[in-house]
Order: C-alpha cells, then structure tokens, then sequence
C-alpha cells in the first residue's frame, strides 16, 4: 500500500498542544521525539495548574475540606488511570517512573523469590530500565540472567522462548511490550500464556505500547505490567505498576515510611491495604491529577483512533525514508508490526551529528542508543537516530524530516 | 450547631451504650483504623442464630464512637447471618448525617469489626476512599 | 515576651499565593497545615505551567535547541537547589520524595555497610519515614535498631546519645532537623560531630527543616541530608538527598535504568557519574524546575526573615492556646526551641472532631498521628491535632485557629 | 552552510590527522562518552618531557573526531605537563566553533583522555552538563 501524504490529514490536534505554537530559530517546532518523552496538551497543563492554584492539600491525612477534595481527586485520577489500561485501581500504583515501577518489582518480589536455581530471561531489545534491575537482582539472588535473540527483522522467536521455559527454572520474563528502538510489538499476551503454563511470571515493560495504542492489561494477563506517565502526554514525575492483586498482597513491602503503614511500634510495623502498601511517603498528587487529564485525553482522542494515525504516519516515514539513498532501517519494515516510531542510520553521518543538523531546522529527533546498549551492539552500530510520533504529528512533519535528512546529507556528502 | 456533631451523636459520644467487655463471648475481632489511630473491638454472644448480646469498646473520635453506639441498640436480636450483610448504606442511614470521604471510616469501623466477627474476613473494603 | 497580633503584621506575602484566595463554604481559607505540605507561589505555579506550555522535552540525552534547553534549565535548577542549602550539585540528587530519598541510603549504604554487630540509632520523635527504612535495614543485615529518648519537653539527650556511641557499635545516626509533631530543633551539628568523632555516619531527616529555617548542610556536616520538594514552597513528586560526595562515590547504585550507567553489556554494567549514579529513568524535570523556583522565592524572602516570622505566629499560638482551659501543648514550651508548628490536645474532644469542626470554619490543621506513632505511643496519645505556619501565614490566622478551638469546646462542652 | 559544520571540521571528520595506534608508546587512555557513545583512546611517546608523538582512535561524531584530529595537530612537540594543563577553553577556540552544552562532551572528549593518560586522573568532569 502506498501511503500519500493526504490520507494523513484526518487527525489534526496540533491547537491541543500549546508548546507545537513555538518556533525554534524562526522555525516550525516539529516534534518527532515523543518516544522519548511526550509533549502535553492544554488539558493536562490546565489540570496541574488548577490543582496548585485552587485544590492543592496532602491526602489520605486531612479532615478539611480541602483536604478531603485533594485526596478525592487523587484517587479518581487513579480509577481512571486504571479504567484506562483496563487495570484494577487497587492494583495499581504510582511511582516515581516506569524504571522506578520494574526497580518496585526488583527489589520487592525478585529479593524475595529468587534462588540460584532460577533463571530470569529478558531480551535483546529490552531498554537498560528492563535489563539492569535484573543484572542487579539476579546478582543479589544467585540467580541467571537469560537473553532471548531478535531476528534480522528485529522479532523476538517463540520457539526460543519455549526452549528456555522448557528448561523449567525460569522464574520470570521481563520483556517489552513494544520497542523503543525497533518499534517492534511483541505478541505479549502469547508470551504471558506461555510463561504462565510454565509456572513463570511476566513484567511487561509498557513505558511505549500505552501512548501508542489500545492496552488491556487484563486481556494481557501479565503479573506485572510498567508504564510512564511523561511519555503518555501526562506530567514527568509519575510512572504506574499495574500488577496482579494476588502477587503484590504476597510482596514484601519496599520503600518504607509514611502511608504504606498501618501501624507502627519500635519493634515492628504491620503494611497498609493496596495499592497503598507500595506508596510510601507524600504521592506525586498534581502527577497524578496530571496524568488523569491525559487519560481523559486520551481516551477522548481514541486510542484505536490515535493508534491508527500513528501507524499511517510511520507507514509514510517508512516508504519516504526508504526511498532516500545510504539510509538504513531498524526493525520490522511494516508498520503493521511495529509502534509509532522509525529508527534508522545514514551512511558517513553519525546520528549525533545528523539529530543536530535536523535540531537547527526545528525538526527534534533523537539520537542516541536509546538506552538500549545491548541492543546496539547487536545491531553493530554505536547508536542510531529515531523519529517518533504521537498523535499531534501530521505528514508534514514526515516531510521536514525527509527534507533536513536529505540537507545533512548534502552537508556531509 | 454544626450539623455533624448533632446533639444525637454527642449524646451517643459521651454515653455509647453497649460499651465495655462481654465474658463470656462467642465471636469477636478488633479492628483499626491506620488513618487517625481509631480502634473498636466487638464482642458477641450468640443463641439460636441470633446476637442475643453485643459489647463493643476501643477509643476513636465521636464519628466512630456514636456510630458504634447507634448500632449496638439495633444489633442485638438481630439475625447473625443477616447481620453479616449489612452494608455502609445502612450505617450511614442510621447515623444520618453527611459524612466525607474521609470519616466514613471512622463511621464503619464498628460495622467492619462486625462482619470481622462473624465471618471472619477482615477485608472488608473500609479503604481510605471509601 | 509577650507576643502581640500587631507585631505580625510586617510579613505579609499572601498575595504571592493564589490558593489563599480561595474561600471555603464562603470563609476565609486560614491554611495551617503546611508542615503536611505547603501551598504554592504564582512563580512556582507558573514556572511549571511554562516547562511545559515551552520548553518541555527530555534531558540528558537529547541534540536539539528544545532538549538542551530543558537540560540546561533542569541542571540549572538542581545548582539553585543545592546552594539553597549550601550544598553541592554533584552530591545533590533528586528522588520522589524524602521517603525515597531515606530509602536511597536505606537500600544502597546501609544494605552493603551493616552487620550483625552494628545498631542504627534512631530517636523517639522520628517520622515513619526515618524508622521504617531502619527497621527494614536492619532487619535485612540483622543489625540493632536502638532508640533514643525523649524527655519531658520533647528534647533529646547528648548524653544519652555519647553513651550510645560510647557502646562503640552504632553505624549510623537517623534523626529529624525539626520533629514534625513536637516542633523540637534537633542540634544536629552537635549530633553529627559526636557521631562522627565515634565513627558513625549520620542522615538528617530536614524535611521540616528546610522550609522553615536558613539551613547549610556544609556547616551542619551530616553524611546524608533528606528534605521534600511539596513542604518546601515546591511541586509535589520531587524530593532531594544532599550527600557527602565521598560517600556517595563507595555506595552501590540504588534504582537501576537509564541514565544511571554509564555501559551496559549484557554481562555486566558500570555506573555514571555522580549526581546521576542515583537517579534511573526519566528524572522529574518539571518537578525540579518548580522546586528551583520556589527556592528562588524563599531566597528572596530570605530565611532568616521567614523564621523570624514563623517563630512569631508560633510564640503567638502558644501563647493564646495556653490561655484556653483544657488544652495540653506537646513539645518545647518556648518558640526558640521549636519549628513554625504546635501540636496540641484538647481534653474531650478527638483531634478528627476538631480538625473537622476547624474546617468547616475554613481553618485547615491536621488531626493525626502524624506518622509518628512511636511518639505518640510514648506521649500517650492516639493523635494529636497540629497547627503548623508558613511565610505565608499572618497573625489573623491564630486568631481564626483560636476562635474556632473555643467554638469546638463549646459544641463539646 | 551550517555553521557548526565548517568545512575545515567536516575535513578533519573525514580525514583525521595522527589517528590510529602508536606502538610502542610511554602512556594511553580511554574514555567513553555514555550519552553518545562515543569512544576515544590516545597513546603518547614521551621524549625529554614533550609529546614526542600521539595517535588517537575510535568513533563518534563528527565533532568529537574532528577535535581530536584538530588537537593533535597543536599536541605533538607540546610539553607534558602544559598538556595536562590545557582546559576546555583551549579546546573550544582551536574548534572556533559555538558548542551547545550536550556536544561539549563530545568536543572534549580528546581532552578527557589525554589528561587521564598523563595524569592518570579519569576524573575530570565533562559531565552531562559542562
Ligand atoms: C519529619 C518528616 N520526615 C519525613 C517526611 C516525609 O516527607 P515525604 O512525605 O515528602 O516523603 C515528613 C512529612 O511527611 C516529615 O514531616
Ligand atoms: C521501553 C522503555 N522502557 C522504559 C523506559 C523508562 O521510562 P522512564 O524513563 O519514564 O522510567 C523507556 C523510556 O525511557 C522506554 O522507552
């Protein structure tokens, strides 16, 4: 199918996004790094300012009306942030980011489970927040760490998963839902059913597959289930665990302090309900209102919706990319198989350089290895350039990109 | 007059009825609330199916303490099993008085206790929201 | 010295703080509750309001004007924090909040440093937040959790501290700048020198401290110093651990992710440079841009004004509350030996009733625990209700705070 | 033309002077950028106190490799220990470019290694940020 820059125009948002109204260097602001972190509608900054300004008190402490209200608007946000993923409220909760939320899991369940008997396996295209808590608990524990490949095309195999869970001592799998290098999606719900026949738990790494399309982390069914609120158009300072009732009522607590309490004497300390238990101190409160806007948002926009033009637009950037000469792509070359964002590599440019020539004509793409070295090494290259989109992109932005790679390149020719 | 803290629930407050221990006893629990420190524990004799006497003690503010106090008076000869299933509506209802958020714990402690007592489950969601 | 309402009146910086226009069920909002958080200036609010309305996009990582623009301004606002309280930058790090902050040390030093032969010394006034993680360090490493106590005006004894030390097994001191319920001031630098000349390292807990009082981490010396974001003038989801950086350099990480390595292979990783060992995943940058602010405003006002004030309003409530019957005042009974705050009981009525009756009078206190139920085990209590001030508070709201006690004891009488 | 990418570095990305290994050599030093990946080593003879020859390698941006192209060509004859000495300012006028905060790191990464091998300090902050 070939994609043309006109059947791209039916989702235009831009107005929602006040920052999109910037110039830079005289410049149109074209945005292509949301991968990386998202930037946030006038909702969203709206909600925050309100709650300052009008509604801002310490929750689950205060009698006062203002009190009272804040701590309401803490816990709808919740409920709606859970509803949004098809979650349980009480299962979910919020820490200070996705790596904060796989770090919770770390320490709290792999501490308390892991022998040397048992294996942890992730793979080769986990970003660095979902390879080295498990470097570290593993080492703690005595445990293995264990890679699953990715192919030419960047997919992961499921008959290499089933060797290893045959091998029977892998006691979780922590791998991502969707790429932040390769875009590629991984058949998550098809690896949780084939971990759980093999008595393995799963921690699905969901930082990019919530901004981008439709999540149930129901359907899904994984143990543990980590996202980010900043790239999900919501505020930096809040990340989500969505997680398994049953498994976090057996955990251990981890951070310690306020809240997270019931009762405290100088011997010992018993823990709170859930999802309070794993909240310990003062919450991200305006994140968290913040981070309910952007749901709401989202969930207004149409995530099938904002899914759909995503994958159009990096259809788009797919075919114009490769129509360019010297210019390698990473991953799955349909946009069907992959997330809304293109990593790729010019010859004779590195992407520093490349990410800066296309900065200076207000085109914002990353350039870096992504926070993702194994996976760098795999691919031979020592970090490669992303475009990344979200649902405020339009095919023009496609078309500056096009036109700042090909300018670099008559730089650098 | 502040309409929470009507001249009912102080009355209850500074005299709770069915307040102290109850030997023997066939059921009890304590419960607790983390948020302001309230505690109330029940004690229960049973005769053919029914609570035929009920003492409740602790310390807690008089949202707590008046609302445990109200319920003892309709609890006793009351049904155990139909006791079990009385739900947040039925306090709240007794008490009548608007309750935020916050104190509704303290308004349902006693009846958590209860449903503790008799079925054993402590879980009963009295959670910080609701 | 008797404290009059009309020596009050030469602070009076409401105006900078939106909410406090805010009426409640049509009264006056009378916030005493700012040592459970405080509100909010316009320059803080709108600070955040324009990261993102601006300037939003990820830091340390990104070649575009945009990102290295919020890399600047994040950085930027982490050498304000620092110097703020006399600290260094590169030993200046930022975690959710000061549970997390706490819990750093908690995980990362005393996890890898205790024994069964060590004991952590921890006082009876601490908050949760400086007990728990202890009683789960040491809990974990089997060594002792050891108290010491308070007396009858809520102080602490150097001497009972020397002969602690004297035991030659305490590994570390844990205790608060400023008791969040007694209002106590800790001599800290007194306690950090015994400590140290017995060879225990020693973490401040100045999450009271540093909003109320000029605070110089250099002088005090401490090898760990925990403060909060959200009491501090600042957003919510930001807390801040000033640290020796020698310190520093021997601990392990703690949260492990992005930004926190410096290479990562699939066998093993090594770790970035100070500040940013400690900090895995996307940092909270519009949280650390608010927090610059709003030091940037407290510095302003300078903290020595601030606690002149505060300790006024606080001479001034102790004083009118002592004039009423029945009520019992914890803690040090002058202002000097005490933060901006008074925590206090009232015979027949529980703090829940009178918080709540006090807010319906727009007067906002918290009724509670306060986190600390150690103390108020040793005080005897369940809870207690505590009025805490800011810069922002006036003399007109311990008036408020004192009509709306009388007309409690009244509906109680 | 952009500014940044003069010809004068675009030739020395190209073809970089004084790069590869120097066998056999008195000091060597490695360093890494994290944020980019990038890589310089740098091997140095040493004779009567001065730079007597020096090679560098590795990879990375056309700003790194073209400073450290650039560099060496003012390194070599140099005294030792006024090499050590030399500070970003240097760097960044021999460059005679305007460098935004993240690609200083890159501009001075030659640097970095260079005071590390004679030194033998790897310290020198050429943080994320400066
Ligand atoms: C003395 C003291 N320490 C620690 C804390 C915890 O701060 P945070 O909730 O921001 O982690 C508080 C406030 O709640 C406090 O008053
Ligand atoms: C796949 C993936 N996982 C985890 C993360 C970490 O998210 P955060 O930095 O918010 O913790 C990111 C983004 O940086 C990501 O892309």
């Amino acid at each position: 199918m070939t994609t043309t820059a006109s059947t791209m125009t039916e989702l235009d948002v831009r107005a929602d996004f006040p920052i999109l109204s910037r110039k830079i260097g005289g410049k149109r602001l074209v945005y292509l790094d949301s991968s990386n972190t998202s930037q946030k509608p006038e909702r969203v900054i709206a909600a925050i300012d309100d709650y300052y300004r009008n509604r801002n008190a310490n929750i689950h402490r205060g009698v006062y009306p203002l009190a009272v209200e804040a701590d309401a608007l803490f816990e709808a946000a919740r409920e709606r942030i859970a509803a949004f993923t098809g979650g349980e409220a009480r299962a979910t909760i919020f820490t200070a980011n996705a790596t904060a939320a796989i770090n919770l899991v770390a320490y709290s369940w792999a501490r308390a489970s892991l022998t040397p008997q048992d294996a942890v396996l992730v793979t080769e295209m986990e970003h660095h927040a979902n390879i080295v808590p498990w470097q570290l608990a593993t080492a703690a524990t005595g445990a293995q760490l264990r890679w699953l490949d990715i192919d030419e095309q960047g997919l992961l195999s499921l008959d290499q998963l089933d060797a290893e869970l045959a091998t029977g001592d892998v006691k979780l799998v922590a791998v991502a839902h969707v790429s932040n290098v390769l875009g590629t999606i991984n058949p998550v719900k098809e690896i949780v059913r084939r971990a759980h026949d093999a008595g393995a738990r799963v921690l699905i790494d969901g930082a990019q597959a919530v901004p981008q399309m439709p999540v149930d982390v129901g359907t899904i069914g994984a143990d543990f289930y980590a996202w980010t609120g900043h790239k999900a158009l919501g505020p930096t300072g809040i990340g989500v665990l969505q997680a398994d009732a049953a498994v976090l009522e057996q955990m251990p607590p981890f951070l310690a302090g306020g809240d997270m309490i019931e009762r405290v004497t100088r011997e010992r300390s018993t823990w709170n309900e859930l999802p309070w238990k794993f909240e310990a101190g003062t919450s991200m409160i305006a994140e968290a209102v913040g981070l309910g806007a952007a749901v709401d948002y989202l969930a207004a926009l149409g995530m099938t919706r904002a899914r759909e033009h995503e994958r159009m637009l990096t259809a788009y950037a797919l075919e114009q990319l490769s129509a360019l000469d010297g210019i390698q792509i990473h991953g799955p070359l349909t946009a069907d198989a992959r997330g809304g964002l293109v990593s790729f590599s010019v010859d004779g440019i590195h992407p520093h350089d490349l990410a800066e020539l296309l900065g200076r004509e207000g085109v914002c793409v990353r350039a870096s290895h992504h926070c993702a070295q194994p996976l760098m090494a795999k691919l031979g290259v020592p970090a490669t350039t992303r475009a990344s989109f979200a649902a405020y992109n339009v095919s023009e932005d496609v078309d500056a990109l096009i036109a700042a790679v090909r300018s670099a390149q008559r730089i650098f020719a | 007059m502040d309409d929470l803290y009507r001249d009912f629930i102080l009355e209850h407050y500074k005299r709770p009825r069915n307040f102290g221990e109850l030997e023997p006893h066939d059921l009890e629990a304590h419960e607790y609330n983390p948020l302001c420190g309230d505690e109330i524990g029940v004690q229960i004799k049973v005769a053919d199916g029914k609570i035929a006497d009920l003492r409740f003690n602790g310390h807690g503010c008089a949202i707590s303490q008046a609302a445990a106090s109200i319920a003892t008076e309709e609890l006793i000869g009351m049904d155990v099993e139909e006791a079990a299933k009385l739900d947040a509506d039925w306090m709240l209802a007794l008490l009548g008085i608007d309750i935020s958020a916050t104190r509704r714990k303290c308004a349902l402690l006693l009846l958590k206790a209860l449903r503790h007592a008799i079925t054993g489950d402590g879980s009963w969601p009295v959670g910080a929201t609701d």
